[in-house]
């Protein structure tokens, strides 16, 4: 690393500014400039300075190989502690403005608290702030990588994508609201990259926030009462959130003294011993509940499918959910081994095997996909709560994993809906003769969640091992798998369900600036599954060890020959891709040939060959309705237990800080 | 050959199709699953699906309707394959080669490699059929005998 | 074998037991009546008579059968009963078919495709064949 | 032994060894159904026989289906032979039961389709249940590595006796058998015709049966596993499971997919957990 | 929720040994409706009837299906015997009413046997098939043929059964019962073929009245109708209680046909031990003339024949509603709201002979 | 009770009849194979008039009697019709054939005869 070595002395602080502000800026460019050349540039390049910044920061972390606190650039005159706290407060009033303008009093009414809690640390002599609010280390590197890189794609993504959405509203190109959109993007972007890398959690509030009203003004982008709806709920939510967060605050700087995440995580072994503490750290958690769109606060996110597509990519893959995960992996070191800690597993596994049942009965593709998110986030969550380095170590894999599946999975549906203008899984029977390619990548997309070789799955399975200590966890974990192949693959099936007239499909057109995103992407599936070991073993495990360092984990145990991340998994890639191969070479040609399919003999043989004869000698197509199980796993069916199982889940979360180990 | 033709020869998987029989011929096919003649002792499976099977039985007087099944569950099974007509009925109409919804038995509807006479054939005689049509089938595959298309045409030319 | 003179032998012919004419008016108040009373609706007949179709509709009181029978111009619709006796369909379908006697309304109605395909024969019950039919 | 020798072996031995038991189950069935039945080597003549049929095939998919699935339960008895880690390879056999089962959805047949959509369910059913077998060997050996079971110095059974029950009926499960046999099933007596394998034929369909080779072979050393300390024992055990399956089989009628998820979910699971946690409370695994 | 599955369950399928279509149209996985296609076995016997002579018309018949070939001829001959005033013989009577019972009995193994085997019950089916060989070896050796056994005649009947072998049928059916006790507490005592059968495709006996069922489908549902006990044949001196079973069920169904059994076990000996001396033929003279209907009680049901003839060697009309196409109306009506598993056994319990329905 | 049934199955002779290695001897009377006497045939049409199938055509004239094996079903009406007896019907079935035989005879010489060239 020789040559890299420039990289070790980049200016951290510059870096991060570049990372959280320039995507502010350029999306104030795109507001004010509204032609439609320099959005797609701005945009476009924005993705480029975000993916390169990241990368940097990468390349930082690879040569400094430590963890690095540090302040942002000093400019005289300004204090970035006043600006944060300023601009917070600022927030808040605007808050308090939406819900006046709105006429929901109780958004106000939020934001007041917050506001009052947030001044109530601030001026409480406890907090010591001099510690630096920024901090690098490997978590925080590969959360802006992701941020960074599968923000930009899906960023860019939206470009083609909104213009198609406001000519299916009949949005003319002046009335458009896409130079809005874009800045709220590029926002969220900015505060996701801020919020990854705070140490102060009163900085990494403020951002949190910020992610709260870019995802409201999201949501509501189409203005229609739906979304307006929709917006305002997951806008009280979140905002219920962040009063949770802001209380765990006042708790926290109360009981240890410190608003840094770094001090409380150091000081664990007083925290631990101290139920008060614990509570705050608690309370955080639930904030992270509610951010992760967990059982008993997930409607927000199912409401957020109103949204344009891009939206949901962005709010599913590598922002706003992950926020929430990300804190409570962020802060799991700090109540390791406790019951609460224990607690938040089940918690969260319940969220895993409850989220995948409901997800079975919904015919809605963004429906699927949402209770997805849900229950996969369920599934970090419950490795934060296991709180071990294995299961740390799946909880990253899966946040990466997760990403970009996730944002490949919404960005195909997307292109989908605009193929075929429907959501409904039913309507995509046969997709894959209509629209091969995108077919493709959405099957890929799919695989890559539920089955071995691809990372998802490996970092299930390393769930699943690190919960054999905890069997109500285990126990939902495996429940919770089962349920999961069971939605993708019936969903799959559905795509795949091809009408065998059509030998050779054409292949569809799609926009470049569809195609490229999506074929990045699928390779990053591809690929980091493919280098899941040397993912695991150069990034992961250096990014757990660095993590517990303050508890003195052994971390080296974790890539040994007889647990799941010692299997050879670029062998078994590469078995599986000959058995892929052959066969599509051997059965080809004149050699195989091509039949209709079984009608019980009466199928039509010059109509279209899935057509039979019946009653009074009519034809009559073949219909094959998915099973949904509605009667079984509907959502009415479930809505009332869950709730109750999950709010428990909670209180005994919080009840158990006092229960010493 | 080897290998593959004794395989080809111990496994024949039947369909069995009525074409408008009386029930007679179609009990005695079945009867030769039951115990007393256990077909499978010859590895023969009532497989139910043309994609699946060897053996085509037909029995019955074929009708329009029941002729165009006929060759559809014909069509899709795969080579090498053999038909037995079984019956009165699939061999000329029997009784009601005079009705007006006959066409007077398979002949003519699919290529047919062996006849089994009889109102209801026996057990004993359905299972020699469809012994013989696995030969017939061996043959063809080994192309001892043409192909069953253009066989059936100048047989009965 | 030469076709003998009709009723030649010395025995009158045999007629059914418990036959009632009606007239094809009155064909749907006395099935409504006999559905009113729970008879079973056994099947029904129909005859080509020349000019005219004789229809027997059949039904059962436990063991004992009563039967009535309407004479109906060809080419007079004929009102369908299976309004009534639901299971009368098949057998209305089938009449339709194979005798081409009109009856309307038969509430699932095959179109003349019950038993019979295109390209076959069309009703080949009929004794003298319709110009039309193959 | 060598671990290339090992699998090179087993790759051959196991073929042979699954298709002589599925001829001895015809054989006895028919023996239990007062039939004389087909030759033992019957299996092996189905499969040369369908090898050699004209390919027909709907669409180029079904071809991969059939292959990845036959590729799955080598790798999967390959990963068992040589000790490997079980969870992992319980979800490798799970993508080629995944694979058969887009296979059979790829086909806009009614029966493949409704055959592919009980199949899901039948995994729904048996799946959970193999896992927390593994769960079983974990708790009692510390890993979840194939190998770790053969050193230990015990039976499995004795500690979970659940588990050989559970195991049967998932081979039950695996193999379609009555009462069981809601997807598919070996003679197509069935309101789904073959359900799931309708519209495979000819090669794919020997593929297919060859893999149920493997996976016979692999269910039956999960059985095995439960008396590894001698080979003997182990191996009744096994056939024992086996012939089990083969009475359920000859003495049930069919059930529906309403049942069988029912029945695995509530028993099936709930017997496997008590068992689980009867030796969880037995050795106190330590944190 | 607009979305259904519409499939074709047949004409070619393996649980159906006989062409018939049913269009279903399913909800999930759940019968929303149920049309039947038929037609795949139509020939036009009714029209062959008119063009034969009547004496031929016997070996038609017996074909219009194979599995009670017996007694289709049985009806036809009794209507022609009402047309021409044949008084039949009694030994011909019992002859009729032995061949009668035994091919309900091999008619009710056939179908007991297709039920298990519609729900994969594979051994059961073997077991009730490998008695009803035993069956089908007395119809070889007693009338020359083993499914259409051609002895019934105008008049009487073709063959006389033998001393030797109305002993060797007596023996037989001792085994025949042995076996059939074990395989009957079988099919209603196992606790999965109940799980199959109790409760699916019920139909009420107003339902059953309405929709016009006949046979074990009339009685499963309560309603002691057996044309047998008008005493046709020797009937009227064996005497005879219909069967009947309360829930309508496919269960009750499968009971009273098995009960149904017994009771030809029972009819069998009995007419065998009163079986009187005798012409087993009468020479029918002259020609069937004028109009009447006829009934006999087939395994299945009721067989209805309406026969006019005007004096000629051919009749005028021969009209057959057969038991299946009178109980196809209720199995319509049964199959709504049921699972598609259920389909088979539902559209089994019915009995259903396809051969016969078209004609 | 299906349990011991099965398994009293299992070890308890198969009820298989190992048919084609041993055949049944026929049953006596079984309606088999048609064969006609065809010396002692008069050609009188008798057989033809009663067979339900038109399965025999006799040509008076010609002397010729043709018999449609295809066509025939076994029902031994031409037998019962035959005072002569010379149709009667063998106990043993008919064996299956690859192709249709003719079979023909006419007064004196026999045109072709009873064939089924395949069958041996
Ligand atoms: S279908 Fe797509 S483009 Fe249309 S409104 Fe919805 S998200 Fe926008
Ligand atoms: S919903 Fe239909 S009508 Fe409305 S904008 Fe879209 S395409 Fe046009
Ligand atoms: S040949 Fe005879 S037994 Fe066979 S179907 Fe025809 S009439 Fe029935
Ligand atoms: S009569 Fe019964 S066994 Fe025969 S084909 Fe009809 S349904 Fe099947
Ligand atoms: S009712 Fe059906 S089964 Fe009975 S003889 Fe008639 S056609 Fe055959
Ligand atoms: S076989 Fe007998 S009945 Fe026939 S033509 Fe010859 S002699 Fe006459
Ligand atoms: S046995 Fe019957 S069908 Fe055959 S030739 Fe004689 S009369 Fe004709
Ligand atoms: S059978 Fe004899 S008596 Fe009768 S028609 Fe023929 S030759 Fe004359």
């Amino acid at each position: 690393m020789g040559e890299l070595a420039w990289l070790g002395r980049l200016n951290v602080g510059g870096l991060a500014g570049v990372l959280i502000l320039a995507p502010v800026l350029t999306g104030l460019v795109v507001f004010l400039v509204r032609t439609k050349w320099s959005r797609k540039g701005i945009v476009t390049g924005t993705g480029w300075i975000l993916s390169l910044g990241a990368l940097a920061l990468f390349g930082f972390g690879a040569v400094r190989r430590d963890t690095v606190s540090f302040m942002p650039p000093q400019i005289p005159g300004i204090s970035w502690d006043a600006v944060v706290t300023g601009l917070d407060l600022l927030l808040i009033v605007g808050f308090v403005a939406i819900g006046f303008l709105l006429r929901r009093p109780i958004v106000a009414a939020l934001a007041v608290l917050q506001a009052g809690l947030v001044l109530w640390v601030e001026l409480s002599h406890s907090v010591r702030l001099e510690h630096p609010p920024l901090y690098v280390d490997w978590l925080a590197i590969i959360m802006v990588m992701i941020v960074s890189v599968i923000g930009s794609i899906v960023a860019v993504y939206g470009l083609p994508y909104m213009k198609e959405h406001e000519k299916h509203l009949g949005i003319p190109d002046t009335a458009s609201k896409r130079p809005r959109f874009f800045l709220t993007i590029l926002i969220f972007l900015g505060a996701m990259n801020g919020l990854v890398l705070s140490d102060n959690l009163l900085w990494l509030f403020f951002f949190w926030e910020v992610t709260t009203l870019c995802s409201f003004l999201l949501i509501r982008h189409d203005e229609t009462a739906d979304a307006e709806a929709n917006a305002f709920r997951a806008l009280w939510i979140n905002m219920a959130g962040g009063v949770l967060f802001a209380g765990g605050l006042v708790v926290l700087s109360h009981a240890v003294g410190a608003v840094s995440i770094q001090r409380i995580v150091e000081s664990r072994a007083s925290v631990v011993t101290n139920p008060i503490a614990l509570v705050g750290l608690g309370l955080l958690c639930v904030a992270g509940f509610t951010k992760a769109a967990q059982m008993p606060f997930h409607s927000w996110l199912l409401g957020a499918m109103v949204a344009p597509t891009p939206v949901s990519a962005l709010l599913h893959s590598s922002t706003m959910v992950k926020a929430g995960v990300y804190l409570i992996a962020r802060l799991a070191p700090a109540f390791h081994d406790t019951a609460m800690s224990d607690m938040i597993a089940v918690a969260g596994g319940f969220t895993f095997a409850a989220a995948a049942l409901l997800a079975i009965g919904q015919t809605n593709a963004k429906k699927v996909l949402a209770y997805s998110t849900i229950s996969n986030l369920g599934l970090i969550i419950a490795c934060a709560g296991l709180n071990s380095p294995l299961s740390m170590a799946a909880a990253v894999m899966l946040i990466i994993f997760h990403a970009i599946s996730k944002a490949l999975l919404f960005m195909a549906a997307g292109v989908v809906e605009h193929g075929i203008w429907s959501r409904d899984i039913e309507d995509m029977q046969g997709l894959v003769s209509r629209m091969p390619l995108t077919t493709l990548t959405m099957v890929i997309g799919i695989l890559s969640m539920l089955l071995p070789p691809f990372g998802v799955l490996i970092a299930k399975l390393a769930a699943i091992e690190a919960s054999v200590r905890m069997p109500a966890a285990l126990l939902l974990l495996v429940v919770g798998s089962t349920l999961t192949v069971m939605f993708w693959t019936k969903w799959t099936g559905r795509l795949l369900t091809a009408d065998p007239s059509v030998v050779f499909p054409r292949i569809e057109h799609l926009h470049s600036m569809y195609f490229v995103p999506l074929l990045m992407l699928t390779i990053g599936a591809l690929g980091f599954s493919l280098m899941v070991v040397p993912l695991l073993t150069q990034l992961i495990v250096p990014a757990v060890a660095q993590y517990y360092r303050s508890v003195q984990s052994d971390v080296t145990t974790l890539v040994q020959f007889d647990n799941v991340l010692g299997v050879p998994w670029a062998l078994v890639f590469g078995v599986l891709a000959l058995a892929v191969l052959w066969p599509l070479l051997y059965f080809r040609g004149p050699r195989t040939q091509r039949t209709g399919v079984y009608l019980c003999g009466e199928q039509v043989e010059t109509a279209a060959t899935t057509t039979f004869r019946t009653a009074a000698e009519t034809a009559v197509p073949v219909t094959i309705r998915g099973h949904y199980f509605e009667r079984a796993v509907g959502e009415t069916v479930h809505a009332r237990w869950m709730m109750t199982v999950s709010i428990a889940a909670l209180v005994l979360m919080l009840g158990a800080a006092f229960l010493q180990r | 050959m080897g290998i593959l033709g004794k395989a080809r020869a111990k496994s024949p998987w039947i369909l069995h199709f009525d074409a408008g029989a009386c029930n007679g011929c179609d009990i005695e096919v079945i009867a030769c699953l039951t115990p007393v003649y256990d077909v499978e002792r010859f590895g023969m499976m009532n497989i139910g699906n043309p994609k699946h099977a060897d053996i085509l039985l037909v029995t019955g007087t074929c009708n329009l309707r029941n002729a165009r099944v006929l060759k559809n569950l014909y069509a899709q099974m795969p080579e090498p394959k053999a038909v037995v007509a079984i019956g009165a009925c699939a061999l000329s109409g029997g009784v009601f080669h005079e009705c007006y919804n006959v066409l007077g038995g398979v002949e003519g509807i699919i290529p047919v490699d062996v006849w089994v006479p009889g109102c209801a054939p026996k057990p004993e005689a359905i299972i020699e059929g469809a012994v013989m049509a696995v030969q017939r089938m061996q043959e063809r595959a080994s192309g001892k005998v043409q192909p069953s298309e253009d066989e059936s045409e100048d047989e009965h030319a | 074998m030469p076709e003998t003179p009709k009723h030649e032998g010395g025995r009158p012919p045999v007629q059914v037991d418990n036959v009632e004419t009606v007239l094809l008016t009155d064909l749907t108040a006395r099935v409504q009546a006999a559905h009113e009373q729970g008879l079973r609706f056994v099947t029904a007949t129909c005859l080509d008579a020349g000019d005219d179709y004789e229809l027997y509709y059949h039904f059962a009181h436990g063991a004992a059968l009563s039967h009535l029978h309407v004479r109906v111009k060809k080419g007079t619709p004929v009102p369908s009963i299976s309004g009534i006796y639901m299971c009368a369909f098949l057998v209305e379908n089938e009449i339709k078919e194979l005798f081409g006697v009109p009856i309307t309304d038969i509430v699932i109605d095959y179109k003349g495709h019950l038993l019979l395909t295109d390209g076959g024969p069309t009703t080949p019950m009929l004794k003298r064949q319709s110009p039309t039919s193959s | 032994m060598n671990p290339i020798a090992l699998g090179a072996l087993t790759l051959v031995i196991a073929p042979i060894l699954g298709g002589l038991l599925m001829g001895l189950d015809r054989r006895i069935t028919a023996r239990l159904q007062n039939r004389l039945g087909p030759p033992i080597l019957q299996p092996f003549y189905d499969v040369g026989k369908l090898m050699g049929k004209q390919p027909v095939a709907c669409n180029s998919f079904q071809g991969v289906a059939a292959s990845l699935y036959l590729m799955t339960s080598v790798l999967a008895l390959l990963m068992f032979v040589l000790g490997q880690d079980l969870l992992v390879l319980l979800f490798v056999l799970a993508l080629g039961a995944v694979m058969l089962i887009l296979g059979g959805f790829s086909v806009k047949s009614p029966y493949s389709q409704l055959g592919s959509q009980r199949e899901v369910l039948q995994m729904l059913a048996y799946e959970p249940l193999l896992v927390l077998m593994v769960v079983g060997v974990y708790l009692q050996t510390g890993s979840f590595s194939a190998n770790s079971v053969l050193a230990l110095d015990r039976p499995l059974l004795l500690t979970m006796p659940i588990f050989l029950v559970t195991q049967t009926l998932v081979i039950g499960i695996k193999l379609h058998k009555s009462p069981f046999d809601v997807s598919a099933s070996h003679h197509a007596h069935q309101e789904l015709v073959r359900g799931i394998y309708t519209e495979f034929s000819g090669l794919q369909l020997a593929l297919i049966e060859l893999a149920h080779f493997y996976e016979l072979v692999l269910l039956l050393g999960f059985v095995w596993f439960l008396w590894h300390t001698n080979w003997l024992v182990g191996a009744a055990l096994a056939l024992a499971a086996y012939f089990s399956t083969i009475l359920m089989d000859n003495v049930t009628a069919r059930m529906t997919w309403r049942w069988l998820v029912s029945f695995m979910w509530t028993w099936g699971i709930g017997l496997a957990v008590a068992n689980l946690a009867a030796i969880y409370f037995m050795l106190r695994v330590p944190r | 929720m607009a979305r259904r599955t519409t499939i074709p369950f047949g004409p070619q399928h393996p649980v159906l040994p006989e062409p018939i279509q049913l269009k279903l149209t399913l909800d999930n996985e759940t019968v929303v409706e149920a049309i039947p296609h038929i037609g795949y076995v139509h020939r036009g016997v009714e029209k062959a009837g008119e063009r034969m002579d009547f004496g031929q018309n016997v070996f038609l018949v017996e074909r219009i299906c194979g599995i009670c070939s017996f007694i289709h001829a049985l009806c036809y001959c009794q209507g022609i015997e009402k047309l021409m005033d044949v008084e039949v013989p009694p030994r011909a009577r019992y002859l009729r009413v032995i061949w009668s019972e035994l091919h309900r009995m091999q008619s009710h193994h056939l179908w007991l046997g297709l039920l298990a085997d519609a729900f994969g019950y594979e051994s059961l089916f073997m077991q009730f098939w490998r008695n009803r060989e035993r069956l089908m070896d007395i119809f070889e050796r007693t009338a020359g043929s083993r499914v259409i056994i051609s002895t019934c005649a105008i008049g009487g009947v073709r063959r006389d059964i033998s001393p030797e072998n109305l002993q060797y049928i007596l023996d037989e059916l001792v085994v025949i019962q042995k076996t059939l006790d074990d395989a009957v507490d079988v099919v209603l005592n196992d606790r999965t073929i109940r799980a199959r059968t109790v409760g699916k495709g019920v139909l009420t006996a107003k339902q059953a009245l309405e929709l016009g069922a006949v046979g074990p489908v009339l009685r499963g549902s309560g309603v002691a109708v057996d044309a047998r006990t008008e005493g046709f044949a020797a009937y009227g001196e064996l005497g005879i209680e219909p069967v009947t079973e309360e829930a309508g069920d496919s269960y009750a169904r499968t009971k009273v046909r098995a009960r149904e059994c017994y009771q030809s076990l029972d009819l069998v000996r009995r007419a065998i031990e009163r079986l009187p001396d005798g012409d087993i033929a009468v020479r029918p003279r002259g020609r069937p003339d004028g109009r009447t209907v006829s009934r006999v009680e087939q395994p299945r049901g009721e067989l209805f024949y309406f026969m006019g003839a005007d004096g000629s060697a051919r009749l005028d009309r021969l009209r057959i509603r057969t038991p299946t196409f009178a109980n196809v109306p209720p199995l319509v009506a049964m199959l709504p709201g049921c699972e598609m598993a259920d389909v088979p056994v539902i559209t089994l319990s019915i009995d259903p002979c396809i051969s016969c329905t078209e004609r | 009770m299906m349990l011991s049934r099965v398994l009293s199955n299992l070890f308890s002779r198969p009820a298989t009849r190992p048919f084609p290695k041993t055949s049944r001897e026929p049953v006596e009377g079984y309606r088999g194979a048609v064969e006609f006497s065809q010396e002692e045939c008069v050609f009188c049409g008798a057989c033809a008039l009663r067979c339900p199938a038109n399965a025999i055509e006799v040509d008076r004239p010609a002397k010729t009697l043709k018999f449609d094996l295809f066509k025939c079903i076994h029902c031994a009406c031409c037998a019962e019709a035959c005072k002569r007896g010379c149709v009667q019907l063998r106990s043993a079935y008919h064996p299956p054939v690859y192709q249709k035989p003719e079979f023909e005879f006419s007064g004196a010489p026999v045109l072709a005869a009873e064939a089924s060239p395949a069958t041996e």
